[in-house]
């Protein structure tokens, strides 16, 4: 009933074609990002901000870059935990080895390389489709995993093999408490979002969707696959790069290639399936459902436990959770093949009419 | 009509797809046996969403029948799976083709005998049959279907459907992206088999004019709404279908500088 | 299909319920230490109990808990009685993070944090100075720690990688009659491709270097069940020696691909997370004769705390695990770097009031001070199972004591005396890498005016 | 030159064992059009049934000593329960999912491996657990005439390829000459096609899981008995999925001839190339031999071309 728009007049073109054309939404939004910035520094604790804000938010962004590629470009790729481990190692190299470099550029240049190797290993694309393209940027996983491990300059002659870094100083401000982090990772996203959002709606975005839908038919329209493949490749890689980068110096402080492993591969393409392919709500979803799921399971199976007086173990929680959360990705996927997204979009159509069934 | 032969009866059916999507309103139409019938409409009259609703194929499309009933020879089929369906003879070829594109010609018209228990030799005999019928099907037996043409391929879906031994067809825009000449030769085959072989007929046909030429009845849907139905030949001659399905309007032709800057009005659209 | 409509939108709004519910857990376990205070001592648990390492994670998790069960079964640490909880982490990192942020606020707050795995070990050491809560790494983690001036927060007790590896290199020196002889040797090091894995390499290398010996490289990636292409390379490069810096499956699976390539096992020395039941047990007869390193402990089925344990808590049905666990290897790895967390406490309420709860900061005093003598193992049921262990402000290892224990085909049994890892060797490597880590993170290296405080 | 010939055998030894794995993943795809993730789990699962059930067995009927007939009845009960697995994903997921985008069916699939990873460790336990079907592990060497040293085979190796040989071979004869696999065929091609002219697809796809699980049960007690039946069986798909590629995802024979290059492919270069790039490479190695091979042929060396008609 709130959410009509009848009498909402677009007078120009202008209006027409802005990012939240409906009044309802662009406050739904600001309302939201409004509270993410204000309201919830001030009411979560540390626990919440630290297990599982800081992780949403970046691994968000991450997805948002995966999105990007998978759900606009139609690319699906199982290589952008690579991609993550190339912008933080190589922001990391930026810091360390650049004198006076602020944390922000490298963080930024780390993407700018992850875009890089995302040109490189994305190059097959332009020959190879479907599965056999998300099984090739494996190849790009393991081959980053392994120089990583191995290529001793990557990682500063580290004995081990893994590096760290001390609290990032944005002009002045030392971003070292998990409210800083927040939301600095939260500037970050929202500023990254509204550069997705533009993006995709652009002359770039609907190439990519060209490609997606058809790239036979795209090419002979005259969009050159070349540069629409291999720029979605080059975006999706430097988002996600950014994304590795937070994740290695904002989240983790120190890391080995591990925290970047093929796990978080599939981690980061469940999310946008779930979530919903070729929407940018749908990377949000996506990363709460995946990164809240397993820690909530874990809790509320505990608890269950608890309270019928069992003394449940930690093992069989944990099997217990990955057999739920298994069950549950089914379970969603049956309810709504295209992800929790278009079950928004769905109800969203509902509201509309609202109280009229069609 | 005498309700006694009548093949299939719809009875105001209502789909929704996505359980938003409303776009049966109350559709009814019945088949006779042996006889070819026609569905015509433009493009999202809900003529192939008609089809599905009968052959059950619906849900891979996220849609379901809501309200009414479909009956073939008098037992409801809403319920069945189209493999039951298949089983009592109905049979649906689909829009646009949907050949197995890495099997050959003759796979697919094999993968048609799929539901048959009645022998080799059965089977074997009908596939003789179809390819009496489509000769050209029989040149092509060994290559893979991805690789032969437009008509070949819908020719292909329809043997495919015969396979099945079928008592009823449901054939879905035969003629779409096909050479006239190429409709003419299938639509033909399609009356041959309606009179030697006694397969009933239910098209869902953009084409008007080629398909009236070949019916029996016609229904014409629009905005999943039946509104009007009549003989073939009753429907063709109607002022309203030759004006807005035919493209025939009433007295000689006019320039288009002369024409009405108003079309005449859809009379049924109140 | 509305059936599945609804539980599709109750499970959305369960979603959306949940930060409520994670907003109240925590604050929950908040408001009990009031009543709590001054009375239980948190020993938050870290395990896996599940995942590609479960079979090694399981015993050790059994052990830790155990002692905890048997230190309250004792009467507590002077009258505080301990409490713990397991958060499982399945050896990954970020699970391994998200447990801690779940468990440092519990029960009044946690005393002390033992990941049991260096991945996790890397993540925590940037957290703990900021929450102030210690870390013990007992036999794992990052070797450079040992240095508490820099690594104030971490305690690599009773080991690390490094004095392991050199332990092991002893013992191959002595077996060959002097380091004089090891020159022109070949030893390989077959290891897990991470930084656990790799943390001996630097030691080796500079083990290398003094006697001249030939070291090889051979990289398992993890998991390590593909290990065809390292074995081949032994067979044809016929080393001297293989030590093997395996976990998990990687050990079991090294030692068949060594009986099927022809490697003789007396000639493998494993490290201390190489050398136990779960490594061997399905392998057998073939694995008889293989070496691995003893933290200090190897199996004790006859130690006297083990012998307390079946009598106080299994015999009354309320030990973790089965029972025939009980005193293997890795249980009592478990069981010491329990002891280890309750004795620092012990030491800190000596300094801070015996038989009072103390707080992290006050714990992590004394795991720095703790002086563990032969008396007081004795007095612990430690006898015979370790040598003492003496922490101080610059030495947060304490003991680099270990032996060499062999696998007949049904158990393990020690074959060697103690060796201690030689300072003289660690210590420049420890300095080093510590320096270099100080400087990374911007932290100024604690003073021995500073350790006073 | 004997290290080389003992380098390439092993190699081609473990390719053999990779294809056991590969030719589940190309039956499900050959047959449904899915990929299946849950593979691995498959695997895992099987092999934790056999091991547990060869232990539990004696247990109940109380025959200690009959490890022969102990095995049997464990393999028939694994076999039942892998037909079980096949029916309730059939029941519970599929079924709802027709007609659905790939990467929906896949992610699908991710989920059943999820469900099975969680469902098989409560069940059969997180341990090693042995699969003793009496595989010879003592190598022997041969050919000593011929080469100083001679070559060292491994008996258990040899053993499980010609076992993964005959599966092939029997699986190819089903998909070409049965009316059932000619159905499956067509079912990978187009559902809606398929269920419109009566193959229902339920069926099938039962058939089609049960197979997969066949095979899955044959991998996984070869792997079990090699590594012991535990979590990182799972981990073996993915050593698979170059096997699986280079030899094209529809191709039954693809998949050997694919196990056969991976497998020397990746052995030579780690002990041929690894020591001078610090080793480790293989598993990046065999990624990378797999995409060389699809720049050239983009569906696989045995792959069903991809056949597109705008």
């Amino acid at each position: 009933m709130f959410y009509r728009e009848n009498g909402q007049f677009k007078t120009t073109y202008q209006s027409d074609q802005q990012i939240f054309a409906i009044p309802q939404d662009r406050w739904a939004i600001l309302a939201i990002v409004a509270v993410a910035f204000i309201g919830v520094p001030l009411l979560v604790d540390e626990y919440l901000l630290r297990a599982i804000l800081i992780p949403f938010l970046i691994l968000s962004l991450a997805a948002l870059g995966v999105n990007i590629l998978v759900g606009y470009c139609g690319q699906i790729t199982l290589g952008a935990g690579a991609s993550m481990a190339v912008g933080a190692y190589a922001a990391y190299n930026f810091l360390i080895r650049v004198d006076g470099m602020p944390a922000l550029a490298a963080i930024l240049l780390g993407g700018l390389a992850a875009a890089l190797a995302g040109i490189v290993f994305g190059a097959p694309s332009l020959r190879v489709r479907g599965l056999y393209l998300a099984v090739a940027t494996l190849a790009a996983q393991f081959f980053w995993d392994w120089a990583f491990l191995r290529i001793k300059w990557f990682t500063n002659n580290a004995s081990s093999g893994s590096v760290s870094v001390a609290d990032i100083n944005l002009l002045g401000w030392t971003i070292s408490t998990p409210t800083d982090k927040y939301l600095f990772c939260l500037g970050i996203l929202v500023v990254f979002s509204l550069m997705a959002k533009n993006l995709v709606r652009g002359s770039i975005g609907r190439q990519w969707m060209a490609i997606r839908d058809m790239d036979v038919a795209a090419t002979v329209i005259g969009i050159r696959p070349m540069y629409a493949k291999l720029s979605a490749f080059a975006v999706s890689s430097f988002y996600v790069g950014v994304a590795g980068a937070l994740w290695g110096f904002v989240h983790l402080g120190s890391w080995e290639p591990a925290a970047f492993s093929i796990d978080r591969s599939f981690q980061l393409l469940f999310m946008v399936i779930i979530g919903g392919m070729g929407a940018i709500s749908g990377s949000f979803f996506g990363a709460a459902f995946i990164v809240v799921l397993p820690t909530f399971l874990n809790q509320v199976l505990g608890l269950l436990g608890g309270l019928f007086g069992l003394e449940v173990s930690v093992a069989l929680v944990s099997h217990i959770e990955v057999t739920v959360f298994g069950a549950l990705i089914v379970f969603f996927l049956i309810v709504e093949p295209h992800g929790i997204a278009r079950l928004w979009s769905t109800g969203r159509e509902k509201l509309r009419l609202w109280p009229f069934p069609h | 009509m005498t309700t006694a032969n009548i093949l299939l009866n719809v009875n105001s059916i209502e789909v929704i797809y996505n359980h938003v999507i409303l776009v049966l309103k109350g559709v009814s139409l019945s088949v006779p046996d042996g006889s070819i019938v026609a569905l015509l409409g433009g493009n999202g009259a809900g003529k192939t969403t008609t089809l599905r609703a009968v052959s059950n194929l619906l849900q891979g499309e996220r849609g379901e029948v809501t309200k009414g009933s479909i009956e073939c020879r008098g037992e409801r089929i809403e319920a069945l799976t189209p493999a039951d369906l298949v089983k009592r003879g109905v049979v649906q070829v689909m829009e646009g083709r949907h050949c197995f594109g890495h099997l050959t010609i003759e796979e697919n018209l094999m993968t048609g005998s799929y539901t048959r228990r009645d022998g080799r030799a059965a089977v074997a005999q009908t596939l003789e049959k179809v390819y009496n019928y489509f000769p050209r099907l029989k040149e092509r037996r060994t290559s893979q279907a991805a690789y032969t043409s437009g008509g070949e391929q819908q020719m292909c879906a329809i043997g495919r459907a015969l396979m099945a031994n079928p008592t009823m067809v449901l054939l879905d825009e035969p003629s779409m992206g096909l050479a006239p000449q190429i409709v003419d030769e299938v639509f033909g085959i399609v009356k041959d088999l309606n009179q030697r072989e006694k397969v009933t007929f239910l098209l869902a046909e953009q084409n008007t004019n080629m398909a009236l030429r070949y019916a029996d009845f016609g229904y014409i849907l629009e905005n999943g709404r039946v509104v009007m139905e009549g003989a073939a030949a009753e429907l063709a001659n109607n002022e309203d279908v030759k004006e807005f399905y035919l493209g025939i309007s009433s007295g000689e032709r006019k320039s288009f500088r002369e024409s009405k800057h108003y079309r005449r009005r859809k009379r049924w659209l109140a | 299909m509305k059936l599945h409509k609804l539980a599709g939108i109750a499970a959305a709004i369960g979603l959306l319920a949940t930060p409520a519910a994670f907003a109240q857990a925590p604050k929950a376990a908040a408001k009990a230490p009031a009543k709590a205070e001054a009375k239980e001592q948190f020993f938050p648990a870290l395990p896996y109990r599940t995942g590609p390492y479960a079979p090694n994670g399981v015993p050790w998790a059994n052990g830790f808990v155990d002692y905890l069960k048997l230190t309250n079964a004792r009467g507590g640490i002077n009258g505080v009685k301990v409490v713990w909880e397991e958060c499982e982490t399945a050896y990954a990192t970020d699970r391994g993070v998200e447990c801690y942020e779940r468990l440092k606020g519990k029960h009044g707050g946690a005393t002390v944090f033992q990941p049991l795995s260096t991945g996790i070990t890397f993540a925590l050491t940037e957290k703990a100075p900021v929450d102030k809560i210690p870390l013990i790494t007992a036999g794992y983690g990052r070797s450079e720690s040992a240095n508490g001036a820099v690594f104030e927060w971490n305690f690599p007790m009773v080991g690390t990688y490094w004095s392991g590896a050199d332990v092991l290199i002893q013992h191959i020196a002595k077996k060959e009659g002097g380091f004089d002889k090891l020159k022109g040797k070949k030893i390989t090091l077959v290891y897990h491709d991470s930084p656990y894995g790799k943390e001996p390499i630097a030691l080796l290398q500079e083990r290398a270097k003094m006697h001249g010996f030939e070291l090889s490289l051979l990289p398992v990636a993890s998991p390590g069940v593909e290990q065809k292409a390292t074995w081949l390379q032994i067979r044809q490069h016929k080393p001297d020696y293989v030590l093997l810096w395996g976990w998990g499956v990687m050990n079991s699976t090294a030692l068949k691909e060594a009986q099927a390539t022809g490697y003789p096992r007396e000639k493998m020395y494993g490290v201390w997370w190489s050398g136990a039941e779960p490594d061997v047990k399905d392998v057998g007869e073939g694995a008889k004769g293989y070496n691995a390193l003893a933290m200090q402990h190897g199996a004790e089925p006859n130690a006297k705390v083990v012998k307390e344990i079946l009598e106080k808590l299994h015999a009354k049905g309320q030990g973790t695990g089965p029972k025939e666990e009980v005193g293997q290897v890795l249980y009592m790895r478990g069981l010491i770097s329990s002891m280890l967390a309750v004795e620092g406490v012990r030491a800190a309420q000596g300094r801070y009031g015996k038989g009072k709860w103390v707080s992290a900061e006050q714990a992590r005093w004394g795991f720095e001070n703790l002086n563990l003598d032969q008396k007081a193992l004795d007095a612990l049921g430690f006898a015979g199972v370790m040598r003492p262990v003496h922490t101080t402000c610059l030495d947060h290892m304490g003991s680099g004591f270990a032996r060499i224990h062999t696998w007949d085909g049904k158990k393990w049994n020690f074959s060697s005396d103690w060796y201690e890892a030689d300072q003289k060797v660690l210590r420049p490597l420890i300095m080093l890498a510590s320096a270099k880590y100080a400087e990374e993170k911007k932290i100024k290296p604690r003073t021995p005016e500073d350790c006073k405080k | 030159m004997s290290f080389f010939l003992e380098t390439l055998l092993g190699g081609l030894m473990s390719g053999m064992l990779y294809s056991l794995v590969a030719l589940g993943f190309v039956l499900i795809y050959k047959a449904s059009g899915v990929f299946n993730f849950a593979q691995g789990a498959m695997v895992l699962f099987a092999a934790l049934s056999m091991a547990r059930f060869s232990e539990w067995i004696p247990l109940w009927l109380g025959m200690e000593d009959n490890l022969f007939l102990a095995n049997l009845l464990a393999i028939a009960v694994s076999v039942v329960v892998m037909f079980a697995v096949a029916w309730l994903i059939e029941r519970l997921v599929l079924r709802h999912l027709v007609n659905q985008e790939g990467a929906t069916l896949l992610m699908a699939t991710l989920g059943i491996g999820y469900f099975l990873d969680g469902i098989g460790q409560t069940v059969f336990g997180s341990d090693i657990y042995k699969i003793d079907v009496g595989m010879p592990k003592e190598p022997v060497t041969v050919l000593e005439s011929v080469f100083e040293g001679g070559i060292l085979i491994n008996k258990e190796d040899f053993v499980a390829a010609f076992i993964a040989a005959m599966l092939v071979l029997a699986l190819t004869i089903f998909f070409q000459k049965t009316a059932t696999g000619r159905a499956l065929r067509a079912v990978a091609d187009d559902h809606q096609a398929a269920q419109s002219i009566g193959i229902p697809l339920g069926r099938i796809w039962v058939i089609v899981w049960c197979v997969a699980g066949i095979t899955a049960l044959v991998a996984g007690i070869i792997w079990g008995s090699k590594l012991g039946a535990q979590f990182s069986l799972s981990t073996v798909a993915l050593r698979a999925l170059p096997v699986v590629i280079l030899g094209g995802l529809t191709s039954v024979p693809g998949a050997i001839i694919g196990g056969l290059i991976i497998g020397v492919g990746e052995k030579l270069s780690e002990v041929f190339l690894g020591p001078y790039v610090g080793g480790g490479i293989e598993i990046w190695f065999a990624y990378m031999l797999a995409l060389v091979f699809l720049l050239f042929r983009p569906q696989g060396l045995f792959g069903e071309k991809i056949i597109d008609r705008v």
